[in-house]
């Protein structure tokens, strides 16, 4: 019984590595290509939430009960706790200098 | 695998450092120089040295990109372009570099066991690390013990480096109102990273002290701690701004500590004397010389600690009252 | 297996060239806080060597394994001499920041030739 | 095996991250690549301790976890004292 469970706990965390990696591929390509700053924050900040959880979690599973994975969900923790805060900053500070959105500069020329 | 890892780590490496040298605003190579300290630490990693590693992460990250900017707040951030000499400069760096690598080429192969640097000394300390001090991070027991006396002549350079900090920015410490500095507004309004920082803060020093205490079982010890303690403090100051960190930690206090750190570790080599061993021998100190061991390398990487954190917090204290007096006078 | 063996080299020769880096930005570029860039450049460069010259193959990082007998390890000195150095390395440069922190206040300007040319 | 298929992806973000931070027009787009490739390499000092079997050098990644803040806010609260002092709205 035991062994079958190993099994599933292994698949489930293979795939949640994948997801992790191509999620971080997707952030990584998304910050590349995005015309905008306001876009590409919203790209990187996709590598810092999702990639992390799912890589995190990938990991506890492969690390079972152990002080490893009590050190991994730490780590996560703390990135899920810094990341996003340090993207909020960062955009609140562009937009209180006056950085404009592209869509805004559109706007302007549309009227 | 590590040679997959050295080629991709090395190659951004470079690049990084060719976009440093480049870039004509002194801002953006600050930038990318805590690049370039992120990727020394991965090379590290990568090439087993895990001490180092966690050193240039918790030194690299948060303390030169701070001391770094607070210097350009007070000097220019644009490079004025100066044509003059490139030329010359390019001939003589393209042959020294190919001279380098003509050098390298009776170097021993990366990794290969039977280099000579693996032969003479570095078994002994390998082999009887664990019966002789008790604990298996052997990097810690050569830094504290093996080689005590010389992690001393560190410790005292570091406190030199802050001392002349000090003097060259004449930060008096305690002398008050003339060194009131202006509430550094920069991050104030900023809510979420405030209440972020506060929570963040006491997990900061928490690790630090971790990482002091634990040094002797896994990558740790005085100096990654004292770097990282000061890190958490700096970004104290950063979110709270500069009067609130110095009521945190006064002016005094950080000097306090930078000298007991230092006397710490001298006091310990003298007490070893006095109870009859060399100096720096810890084996007298109590009866089993194991545990006497233990418990000096435990002294001795406090002293380290709380002499690299006062270091590092009294000379970022010195750039940052000098920037905020400056633009007081300049105004 | 000649590719393996140029393999070996590649961490010397980014040495080399990364020496070759920083000793630009200090030769070639006039501002100080360039140079003062360059230096930690070329700084983290002779690390980078000492390091690489640690690693065996195969090995793990020097901290002993409880119960593993027969494990290879890198050798552990050249990380304990390059541990002091990047702090030292940091506290040397900070002084050498607040010295052209002055130098900016004396002459106002971190430019070299500038400052040659108002001495 | 997979822990290198996943470290892999995570360097090649790392290479774009740099060339966002090379190429990036203004401060923040280069402030951004600082901050997604110190997280990256959070993430990638994790997997590197787990692919080498060494789970016990996960202090490294909860070093880089804490610390990769410090380095964005001072760069932010340099640049936000800039914009106070001589009020240069515009990025570089």
């Amino acid at each position: 019984m035991i062994e079958w469970l190993l099994i599933v706990v292994d698949i489930v965390s293979w795939i949640l590595l994948i997801i992790g990696s191509i999620c971080v591929l997707i952030g990584g390509i998304g910050v590349l290509r995005m015309p905008d700053f306001y876009s590409r924050i919203h790209a990187a900040s996709l590598t810092d939430t999702m990639a992390t959880l799912a890589l995190f979690s990938g990991m506890i599973l492969q690390a079972g009960f152990s002080l490893a994975a009590a050190k991994l969900f730490a780590i996560m923790l703390f990135l899920l706790l810094t990341g996003p805060t340090a993207t909020y900053a960062l955009a609140n500070s562009a937009l209180l200098s006056g950085h404009k959105p592209k869509a805004a500069v559109l706007e302007k020329k549309v009227e | 695998m590590t040679i997959v890892f050295a080629i991709f780590l090395l190659t951004m490496l470079v690049i990084t450092a060719v976009a440093i040298v480049q870039s004509s605003n002194l801002f953006v190579s600050v930038m990318l120089t805590s690049i370039f300290s992120l990727l020394m630490s991965t090379n590290f990693f990568v090439l087993d040295a895990a001490d180092v590693a966690l050193t240039e992460a918790a030194v690299g990250a948060g303390i030169t990109t701070v001391i770094f900017l607070s210097a350009l707040a007070l000097t220019a951030t644009q490079e004025k372009p100066n044509r003059s000499g490139r030329g010359i400069a390019l001939i003589v760096v393209g042959l020294t570099a190919s001279l380098i690598i003509y050098a390298t080429f009776d170097k021993p192969r990366l990794g290969d066991p039977d280099a000579p640097v693996h032969q003479h000394v570095a078994p002994y300390y390998l082999d009887n690390t664990m019966e002789q001090m008790g604990f298996p991070n052997v990097v810690t027991a050569v830094l504290s013990s093996y080689r005590g006396y010389d992690t001393l002549g560190e410790v005292f350079v570091v406190f030199a480096a802050c001392i002349g900090v000090l003097f060259i920015l004449d930060a008096r410490t305690g002398t008050g109102p003339k060194y009131v500095t202006r509430k550094m507004t920069g991050l104030r309004h900023h809510l979420i990273p405030q209440v972020v920082g506060r929570i963040l803060v006491p997990f900061i020093v928490l690790f630090g002290l971790y990482v002091q205490f634990h040094g002797e079982y896994g990558p740790g010890g005085g100096f990654q701690a004292g770097a990282i303690i000061a890190t958490a403090f700096i970004l104290y100051s950063l979110l709270e701004g500069e009067q609130a960190a110095l009521r945190a930690v006064p002016r005094s206090a950080q000097l306090g500590l930078v000298i007991c750190g230092a006397l710490m570790f001298g006091m310990v080599g003298v007490l070893c004397m006095i109870m009859g061993g060399e100096f720096l021998d810890y084996s007298v100190l109590m009866e089993n010389p194991v545990t006497a061991r233990q418990i000096g390398i435990i002294v001795i990487e406090a002293g380290v600690g709380m002499a690299v954190c006062g270091a590092m917090l009294s000379i970022f204290h010195a750039f940052a009252a000098r920037s905020a007096e400056d633009t007081d006078e300049a105004v | 297996m000649k590719l393996f063996e140029f393999l070996g080299y590649y961490n010397y020769w980014v040495f080399a060239i990364l020496l070759m880096i920083g000793f630009y930005a200090v030769i070639a570029k006039a501002n100080l806080i360039k140079k003062l860039i360059g230096l930690s450049i070329f700084q983290s460069a002779v690390f980078l060597m000492y390091i690489s010259m640690d690693k065996v193959e195969g090995g793990t990082a020097p901290i002993i394994k409880p119960g593993v007998v027969d494990q290879l390890y890198s050798n552990p000195l050249p990380q304990v001499l390059i541990l002091t150095a990047i702090v030292v390395g940091v506290s040397t440069l900070a002084l050498g920041l607040a010295i052209v922190v002055r130098i900016k206040e004396r002459y106002g300007t971190i430019e070299e030739n500038e400052i040659l040319d108002a001495d | 095996m997979i822990f290198a298929g996943v470290s892999c992806a995570i360097l090649v973000t790392m290479v774009l991250a740099i060339a966002r931070a090379i190429k990036g027009p203004t401060v923040y787009d280069r402030l951004l690549a600082v901050n997604m490739f110190g997280t990256k390499t959070a993430l990638l000092l994790a997997v590197i301790a787990f692919l080498f079997g060494r789970a016990d050098f996960l202090d490294l990644a909860l070093a880089y976890a804490l610390i990769n803040l410090v380095g964005v806010l001072a760069v932010l609260e340099f640049f936000q004292n800039r914009i106070d002092a001589n009020g240069d709205a515009s990025g570089d």
